[in-house]
């Protein structure tokens, strides 16, 4: 069923002002109106703090709050709603894992292998656990295509990393990299496999089981959720071995000066008030998501993506960074002598709204020996006339600097 | 919100202030003990168990009402008979607080007069308590 | 001047429902319209990431988003914009200070002294950074009246504990501590004090300054703000001096997988994308409490907690726990065989909302030998009739159990 | 938006690709790096002093139009100045990115060409990059 973008645009408050061409998705996505909704609601029907209150407000906050947490987990296929541990993002779920399940699992000279075209959210905090423990960050190379290179891998698997860190989906680059084959590879080869969904939830269907994952993170802005939630996938046995990160409240049994113990997953890594109107909006954004289909958005981008690089690439002295196979609808360029930001601030100034930058991925620019790009990213709500104004604007940068 | 007065009838008020089989048992040949997360309350249930049967059973701990009237109400129940038997009512109070099953029809029977708590869905966990607590007691292998 | 109280109710929408008798503030407070709105207007006019964007919707972002820091900095005193660390929430801030600080500073055998009245989100940080490290925790002891016990403090200083972790007002006693002084004998004895703010912002004037603490951590729920916010303070140069504690974007100066750079203050300590609709909702409440004034505030709501102390004093076997001289807006209480969650469960039946248990806090419990307490705790927007609810609702709850 | 049209004229677009006192400076006697930490690029600026003079100055680097004409027009203005006057220079420049200060009404002046970079926040840095490179290279302590 194709999917009708002018209904759906609709349905997002802040894209009425049509002058605007918001590109920038990978950074984080605009809103639907039932998401915003409910996080509204959340406020004025169930104002309460969840978990520890007998009281009626309380107690409507802490279902919706878990009714959140079970669309999550079947949203990504999770066996057990324990394994959903709810973040303030990806961020905060990957530094869980390498301070968590990272400090426990490595010795000094263990290695963990780490994708080069990780998000800096997937590389810094394996280097400060290897920092901590004397463990070393390995680098798993890419391509020039910028595919995982699938024989650097079995190479480094046989030095017998603990750990492998890829990203699900490259936020600068586009690929898709092949995480089930990486996991069972990795499997093989008994690491645990840590994978950064970022870029990945919004756009396809993501079974966690299927992938074979041992950690799958993601963030609910990028879903057309709100901002400050994030989830950390973990699988029942690792979670359950695992020590606490943080300490708090909601985290424990029982407290006293003498020692403490702690609670059942997944409340064990849940410490403190947690974002409750934040995660009820996530628990909207998976309603809204399962709605309009993933299936349909994933052929709506993609049909977008083909179409602006297509164009782009017929533009002279631009190049197209990240020619994966499988891609999701991201597409980062540069331009002959042309600096991205100026690119960036010269397209905002046509109403399209592009990133410039590294994009938190400085060995991807260094891999391709750049410092920048402009990168379009789509999502579902993005239309064909968006794109021309895309190449349009990206003519006129040219011109500009003719 | 639900009226909380249907449940504190006065078989739960009473059997909290007056309850029955609450103390020690030195004999016991199982035990075991549970914190309720909610309020860091535990309960203890101790059991002399022969051939299969619990031949006593005691509890012990602090808690709400609806925690202690349930421990209290399970004893009367339950001692006497044998564990098979306990693990099944066990389940079925169980499922009956989750609002899965009516239970009993006699308003008397203490799994019937748990059945208001499914109302109350943070205060489920204080009457399974004592129900959780005896299955783990004489679980063989925890 | 003195507060309108049914005006003021009347910026909240999720109170119109007059039938329901908040008594639950101290867990969290209900939001005005102001902060709502705030944040919906986040999402639905600058809705983008902040400070990596070069277009438009991520200027207005990030400009929101900063200012609410500038506010906040005002609305506690700092010296600097920089010594404000926008974090999801007090627990967080706390395992920030414990992880980055507390791992830094602490060896075998050193100290950690915390009060007894702490929060687990004061004490559980410090169990497990103790752990690690290898240095103790110390019990700072509480009086009968609930109030620290500043001899037991000298004394404790004598060891030389190298922090000292107090909480600015207990949630489940009220009491209000004088941390200033704290802070001086604690620094005299070169200790660095690390104070949780959660409790106190809603009800008085805060000025880090004039305190004189090293740290100091709240949540924007609980002063009328969004979930999944908080705030730590620190004094520069210890900010200065510490590690990051999560890696990611945004705390980066240079990434590569032979070396990592971090960024300044306060970005080193902000890593990923932030709550950035939340922060900025944040920003709203502090205007919203500089709008009503802390001052009249504090003396409306130090009248009702004087009322309502009063008519349940005058019940038989009800006993206050925390009897402090300087209180906050907070009265817990017992009641002889009545356990607080039938208490808690029957006041709701009649429409009144409190909270029932150790409140996050079991040493404190364990101090005074109850399992858990009845806790009523007031905003801003409470009122008369309120009180009047509860001391009814507290006859009824003893009717039944009569 | 701002239009950014006016920001990017002949000045700013000529220079960046053209730029003056650009290369390597092995003589230098003071020189500092820094880090723009929107997109990690980097300046380098080197200068000869002499008697407080900056008797040569030059930059390397890659980055934007706006960082590198920045750094062109710079060295073309502060060459053979005092460092006393290179400071000053600085600040203004900094003042007018800022919207403190108007800056010269010369149109021409290299710091009224950078004056149109204040409607874009997140470019200013951009601008004062290459300045307060400057600045650090000829602190004392730094
Ligand atoms: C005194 C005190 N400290 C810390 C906290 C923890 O705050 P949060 O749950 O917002 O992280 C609370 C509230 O729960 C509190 O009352
Ligand atoms: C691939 C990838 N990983 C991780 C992140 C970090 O996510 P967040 O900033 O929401 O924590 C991002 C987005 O910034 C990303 O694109």
């Amino acid at each position: 069923m194709a999917l009708d973008v002018h209904a759906l645009r609709a349905e997002f408050p802040s894209l009425a002002r049509e002058e605007l061409a918001y590109l920038d998705n990978a950074s984080t996505t605009h809103k639907p109106r039932a998401v915003l909704d409910a996080v509204r609601d959340a406020y004025e029907h169930r104002c309460a703090n969840v978990h520890r209150g007998v009281h009626t407000l309380s107690q409507a906050a802490t279902e919706a709050y878990e009714g959140a947490r079970d669309r999550v987990q079947r949203f990504i296929g999770a066996e057990r709603r324990e394994e959903v541990i709810l973040t303030s993002g990806t961020t905060a779920a990957l530094n869980l894992v390498a301070q968590s399940y990272g400090r426990m699992r490595l010795s000094p000279g263990d290695r963990v292998l780490v994708s080069e075209m990780e998000h800096h959210s997937n590389l810094v905090p394996w280097q400060l656990v290897a920092q901590a423990t004397g463990a070393r960050v390995d680098k798993l190379p890419v391509t020039d295509e910028g595919e995982l290179d699938m024989d650097a891998l079995d190479r480094a698997l046989e030095s017998g990393p603990a750990i492998v860190a890829v990203t699900h989906v490259s936020n600068s680059l586009g690929t898709i990299n092949d995480v089930a084959e990486v996991a069972r590879r990795a499997h093989a080869a008994n690491a645990v496999v840590v994978v950064d969904g970022a870029q990945a939830v919004a756009h396809r269907p993501v079974d966690v089981q299927a992938l074979g994952c041992d950690f799958y993170a993601f963030s609910a802005h990028k879903m057309y959720g709100p901002t400050g939630v994030g989830v950390l996938y973990g699988r029942m046995d690792l979670l359950e071995a695992m020590p606490p990160w943080q300490g708090g409240g909601d985290m424990i049994l029982s407290v006293s000066f003498d020692g403490t113990t702690f609670n059942a997953l997944p409340y064990k890594f849940e410490a403190g008030t947690p974002n409750i109107a934040g995660v009820i909006g996530l628990g909207a954004a998976v309603d809204w998501l399962d709605r309009v289909g993933l299936e349909a958005a994933a052929t709506h981008e993609a049909a977008l993506a083909r179409a602006a690089e297509e164009a782009l690439s017929t533009l002279p002295g631009l190049r197209i960074v990240g020619t994966a196979r499988d891609k999701a609808p991201v597409v980062s360029f540069v331009l002959d002598d042309i600096h991205p930001h100026d690119v960036g601030t010269l397209l905002d100034g046509r109403g399209v709204a592009v990133r410039t930058g590294h994009h938190c991925t400085q060995p991807v620019m260094d891999r391709f020996d750049i410092a920048a790009t402009t990168r379009v990213s789509f999502a579902v709500y993005n239309t064909a006339h968006e794109v021309e104004r895309l190449v349009d604007g990206v003519k006129h940068v040219q011109e500009t600097f003719a | 919100m639900s009226d909380p007065t249907e449940l504190y009838k006065q078989a739960i008020v009473e059997h909290s202030k007056h309850p029955r089989n609450k103390g020690p048992l030195p004999e016991a040949t199982a035990e075991a003990t549970t914190i309720n997360p909610l309020c860091g309350d535990k309960v203890t249930v101790r059991a002399v168990v022969e051939d299969g049967q619990l031949v006593t059973l005691r509890f012990e701990g602090r808690g709400c009402a609806i925690a202690m009237a349930s421990a209290s109400m399970m004893t009367e129940l339950l001692e006497g008979e044998s564990i098979e038997h306990a693990l099944t009512s066990a389940d079925r109070l169980e499922a009956v607080v989750a609002g899965e099953q009516d239970g009993p029809d006699d308003p008397d029977h203490p799994i019937a007069r748990l059945r208001g708590v499914r109302a109350f869905p943070a205060r489920r966990r204080c009457a399974t308590l004592a129900w959780e607590t005896l299955r783990q007691a004489v679980s063989p292998s925890d």
